[in-house]
């Protein structure tokens, strides 16, 4: 073992830092620009293959890139198009993920994956979503829920039932029958509810069948998921160097508060908190090549500890911080907001203890 | 021993919960339930509904529409009004400004305010808490400088709940800074229409609008309304911090939160079962509903021990402040774990407050809700202050040597 | 409501306190002596209807004395003979039962009730011990587990199935076929496995039949339910005290311990603790008198707070002592071996949340 | 980065637990699962057997017994002697008194003592803590004068795991109290046949006999048993507690705990099921799982950074500590409920560990191991303690003002 950044890494660490900090600093998002940085910078390319493209960075990079994404709190989409709905397209067939992967690695085009359905909670593997063969190719029915970074995307991704199990269909988002209800969700992402009615697709638009979209799914959410924890890691690290620097500044009953023993020893519990944490970013992170099934339990393992460490740092933070953490203009409140958004994505801590335990622990 | 509640104090359970489910506007009763923020006409709406009960101001000395009830009565009371969804009489006029002026006021200032304050004619803020000054309030700066019939009030106050629904403010300002920091406050109410006060809204991360900076700047306020004596303001606020207890824990409002949850997460059925059908969920659920039990007798306790002591207040009632704010966190936690990813979309923050008709559904309130609930253990003596009341006033224990 | 104590309710428990301290500072333990103290002082005869001999001292009477008991850490048997097989003997039928009751009221005879059943945990409901008819009576045949001081006792009262459900039986201690295997638990009481190898008894072993057996187990139980839970708290507080006292003394680094704030906010949520568990005593002992399935939903709410409750006071406690806190000559550990054994008895908190959450929630 | 186990040490690890499962007697393995003290010469026989393969002291200089292995090897070593139930290298012997003794001791110090240390022909104890001195480790008043040849000692220790069992201890002993109380504390070898030395057992609440008292009443020690230069036990003492801490987590134990919990949790099947099939246990069991998989990763990091760092302790360290001892709790507490009422009759304490071969069920250890357990977080730096470096030495937290 060894958890040293070789040069590469310290590069690209330092490098993504440096972009996602000005971004921060620069205040008022220019998004496209920004989007245009990421790009040029590789960011977007970085995890895939050569063949298609990509710089083949390999899931370390990612983790690299996510930690310093959580820290700087950035706020261009990433983990929705690159991640998710790109990692997707790499494994799909046809003209029309082709061109969308093309599109995405020359920042033209991104594509949303939609993975939640109405009361299914976290469960996308079974879709009520359903697709059903015409003449024609295609139609699609039904309705997906909190869509990630939807309203920047022009192909909605949608897995759907059909016969056989479950494929997956490219939607362009302008489709007739397509409805988007977008908000935007507390650390300012947005997140999309979305109809499909009775939308027509031609034969084209299944991108992969019941034979390769569960597969090519799973990987990209369990990628995604570890680098979600990642995020979150860099995150809470962030959100404890503010509250350490606020309560040893702030000053009350003529000391820094920082100085109570009380509050000291609860500033160390996050610390605990957030090693353990990171540990298991680690932990799904050098799984993600494992066996599928392996796979998913770990990075399940690891998001269930992220999230717990995360409402604990987050709520303790703010506590510590007293009124001044409610303020959204101080970064202690925004810092939480992520937070708490990213512990309802990929699953909550119950959802994803029920995944351990049903597999019977976690893999030697 | 009487540890079952009594017939009577039974009946008038039943007969407050009948009053209020048939006086108070369904309208009102849904808002605060799906958690919208409210217009003001509806808050003054419905405390003068609870007004001509006598429900709005029993605490309160007879003569000034006060009801002789027993501690236990009106905190059974105040947890009705919780549990049905009806909003509080506003704590700042009724439990905070008004008992300050019926006991230290002058019998003009009584004739003056009470009746509006208990009718919520006229609408107080606190002006206390200050950017340097949080928990340790006696530190405050705003001063006020006695030039002939007025004082000339400049400084800043934060964090101050629906300044800007307010009519007044009731504020402490430091009248002399010779002596030691609790002496020299005094207790001045101020009209929130006089020349040279600015108003600014605070964004809270929970979305909603609801605390203010307040700026004085030069601020002139006749003599008239100093309250009691100049420089004995400290001795009032705590006077103020000793009233009324009998909420502290609420335990009606953590009770409607929790059915509301066991609601929620018994009727997202789905492909994946409903929320309560995880045994995880359920047991979560379980421990708050028999934590919350316990609150409310632990609640009773305080209320009935209070009514036999001094003025003094109980140092157990951090125990009620600790409990409570907790459990409206895990209330709000819950709630959040019990929608899931839907969470997200249900909407965030009360952008219109102006039209309260605005529809938004179940889904809307959690997100915003979870974010407010960490105010709980911060305001009003947050609950790091109570630990260490509990620890020093009822423990005993030492101070650093 | 009204939590004050009466005059007559003050004199119970200043008494009772001053007994129980007494036999504490005695030291060696007379434990003839203190029974027929118990005896004199009319503990025994306390819960017990005027009918029978008994003082009809009513459920908060008996709190009271169950909250000095754990205050003490008193040692003689109460629990067993008075609440539980007391109880049930005086819901029983018979010459058996009764002389068995008289016994017991005037300090010459004890009974325990067998609860336990290996790999049935906190069930007793479904005995695998069973009672099969003879020409002449009864044959019984079963273990029993962790019987609460079944050593001093001359009867087992002992639920058996039988045709039509769970009858009792009254078996004298040393019937052929009856074998005691006994321990001590930690905090000094006894705990006996009881076999039962094919125990011939006559017809009028039976005290309490298939109709009548199962409520009558189960009211006392529930009592002596809610009495353990006085027990808790009682020992929680002076657990508490000892504790204060402890850190105000103690000398660290200059000052006494208790004057760091992390220990003070600590101890702080220890008052919390002990303070929610004492009302959840109320609660149960207040809804003694509740129809049997309300009664028993409560008690196992109280219960499971108290544990709870138990649970963190203990560990803090011993954590704040220190070497001390571990040291078994000093009262501190002494007081968390107690609360640990009766944090085992009538259920652990699982098993009582679990019968909570099977009655669909507490009444209101 | 290689955030897996490399080939290497995936091999390493089979290779220790084969040795392990090979040569260690099972009645020694079994001993130790089933929590019973084991006697002296068992664990003298386990260590020898350890010593003869290079695993009782390879963080040791080479030229005395030590392998150059990687810290992450050692870190696995420790854990696989835990987890196969193997009794660890006495840790008075090899991570305490070894080193101080291969740094600072002279050459004939080395040659008389490390290889029996190493071998435990020499078993030794620790004597630092002091009835008035338990975290405050410097304010020890033991106190050692020469007197020619010899110091006379006289003092007290409290606290000492295996006196009774240990031929020697080593002491920080006070040669001087002139200065800060950090100075003029010596570093002392004593052999406890030594006239004038008394030992006490202390009775603990798990009911076993491992700790005691250690009473010096003008004690002669040859001035030869001073190892280093007298006045700097302090520094000694503080290179001491840095030494080896690839095993601070206690991950393989707490793995081997976890692993019969889950054992014991799935084998009481009766009629109202196993505690395993109960969700709200099986979820405490889960959790703690995964808490521990983090632990092994966090112990690695740590292991691996120390490798690169100067000899000053990683501060990090302390998170070990405080989740090890947690998870170590957490395990006791699972066993403890998988039992339910069972555990009351399943024994308590070990009244005779004379007789290794005395028969216990699986139901004996659990209480005992559970009052055992809450040690962990008092001993070897309390977790107040280890909160307190945390706070100070990474989160540079302010003092005092």
């Amino acid at each position: 073992m060894n958890f040293d950044l070789d040069e590469e890494q310290e590069l690209l660490r330092a490098s993504a830092s440096r972009l996602f900090e000005d971004h921060a600093q620069a205040g008022q998002d220019d998004a496209a620009a920004q989007w245009r940085d990421y790009c040029d910078m590789g960011l977007i390319a970085l995890p895939f293959p050569a063949a298609v493209g990509g710089l083949d960075g390999g899931h370390e990079a990612v983790m690299l890139v996510m930690d310093a994404y959580g820290a700087a709190l950035a706020r261009q989409p990433y983990l929705q198009p690159v991640l998710l709905a790109g990692r997707v397209l790499a494994q799909s067939e046809g003209e029309l993920a082709a061109s969308a992967l093309a599109g995405l690695l020359d920042g033209s085009r991104r594509a949303a994956l939609c993975l939640y359905e109405p009361r299914g909670r976290y469960r996308w593997e079974l879709p009520q979503t359903s697709a059903l063969r015409t003449g024609e190719g295609w139609t699609l029915r039904g309705e997906k829920r909190a869509v990630l970074d939807a309203d920047g995307a022009d192909l909605l991704l949608c897995p759907a039932s059909v016969r056989g199990g479950v494929a997956l269909f490219a939607v362009p988002v302008d489709a007739p029958g397509v409805t988007l209800s977008t908000r935007r969700t507390p650390d300012g992402r947005s997140a999309s509810d979305v109809v499909f009615a009775d939308v027509a697709l031609g034969t084209e638009a299944m991108i992969a069948d019941h034979r390769s979209a569960g597969a090519a799914i799973a990987a990209a959410v369990d990628g995604a998921t570890a680098a979600c924890c990642a995020e979150m890691v860099g995150a809470m690290d962030r959100l404890l160097a503010i509250t350490v620097d606020y309560i040893n500044t702030r000053e009350q009953f003529g000391q820094p508060i920082g100085a109570f023993q009380a509050l000291q020893h609860r500033a160390a519990d996050m610390l605990v908190a957030i090693e353990q944490a990171r540990s298991m970013v680690y932990y799904a992170v050098a799984m993600l090549d494992a066996e599928p099934a392996q796979r998913k339990v770990a990075v399940a393992a690891a998001k269930a500890l992220v999230n717990r460490s995360a409402r604990f740092v987050g709520t303790e933070a703010i506590q510590l911080h007293g009124g001044m953490g409610l303020a959204s203009e101080y970064p202690a409140g925004r810092y939480f907001q992520r937070l708490t958004t990213l512990e309802t994505m990929f699953g909550d801590t119950d959802h994803l203890l029920g995944i351990v335990e049903t597999a019977g622990g976690l893999p030697d | 021993m009487e540890l079952q509640f009594t017939d009577e104090e039974r009946g008038f359970r039943a007969e407050v919960r009948d009053y209020l489910r048939t006086n108070i506007p369904d309208a009102i009763r849904a808002a605060v339930r799906e958690e919208r923020p409210l217009p003001r006409e509806w808050m003054v709406e419905a405390q003068q509904i609870l007004n001509r009960a006598g429900y709005a101001v029993p605490h309160w000395p007879v003569a000034w529409g006060g009801r002789d009830w027993s501690a236990v009565k009106r905190a059974i009371l105040t947890e009705e009004i919780d549990r049905n969804a009806v909003p509080r009489p506003l704590a700042f006029n009724v439990a905070l400004v008004g008992p300050v002026i019926a006991a230290f006021g002058s019998e003009e200032q009584k004739r003056r305010f009470l009746p509006a304050i208990a009718n919520l004619d006229l609408w107080f803020c606190q002006g206390f808490s200050e950017p340097g000054a949080g928990s340790d309030l006696a530190a405050l700066k705003t001063s006020a400088v006695r030039e002939g019939d007025v004082y000339r009030v400049n400084g800043q106050k934060i964090w101050t709940t629906y300044a800007h629904k307010a009519d007044w403010i009731f504020c402490l300002v430091r009248t002399d800074s010779s002596g030691r920091k609790q002496q020299g406050i005094s207790f001045l109410l101020i009209d929130l229409a006089t020349p040279g006060i600015e108003i600014r809204l605070i964004h809270t991360i929970d979305g909603y609008r609801h605390v203010n900076e307040v700026f004085f700047d030069n601020v002139a306020v006749p003599v008239d309304n100093l309250i009691g004596e100049e420089g004995r303001g400290w001795d009032y606020a705590k006077y103020l911090l000793g009233q009324e207890r009998t909420s502290m824990g609420n335990v009606g409002f953590s009770r409607r939160r929790l059915e509301q949850v066991r609601v929620v997460a018994s009727g997202t059925t789905g492909p994946c079962g409903r929320a309560i059908d995880s045994a995880a969920f359920r047991r979560r659920l379980t421990q708050a509903e028999i934590e919350l039990k316990a609150l409310e007798i632990t609640q009773m306790r305080v209320v009935a021990a209070d009514a036999k002591a001094s003025h003094a207040p109980d140092p157990k009632t951090s125990i009620l402040k600790i409990r409570g704010s907790e459990l409206l966190q895990t209330a709000a936690e819950l709630m959040l774990d019990a929608l899931g990813p839907e969470a997200l979309t249900g909407g965030f923050g009360m952008p219109d407050e102006t039209d309260p008709h605005q529809g938004i559904d179940a889904r809307s309130a959690p997100l915003s809700a979870y974010f407010s609930s960490r105010k709980f253990s911060i305001f009003g003596g947050s609950n790091e202050i109570q630990r260490n009341i509990l620890a020093k006033a009822v423990l005993g224990l030492g101070a650093r040597k």
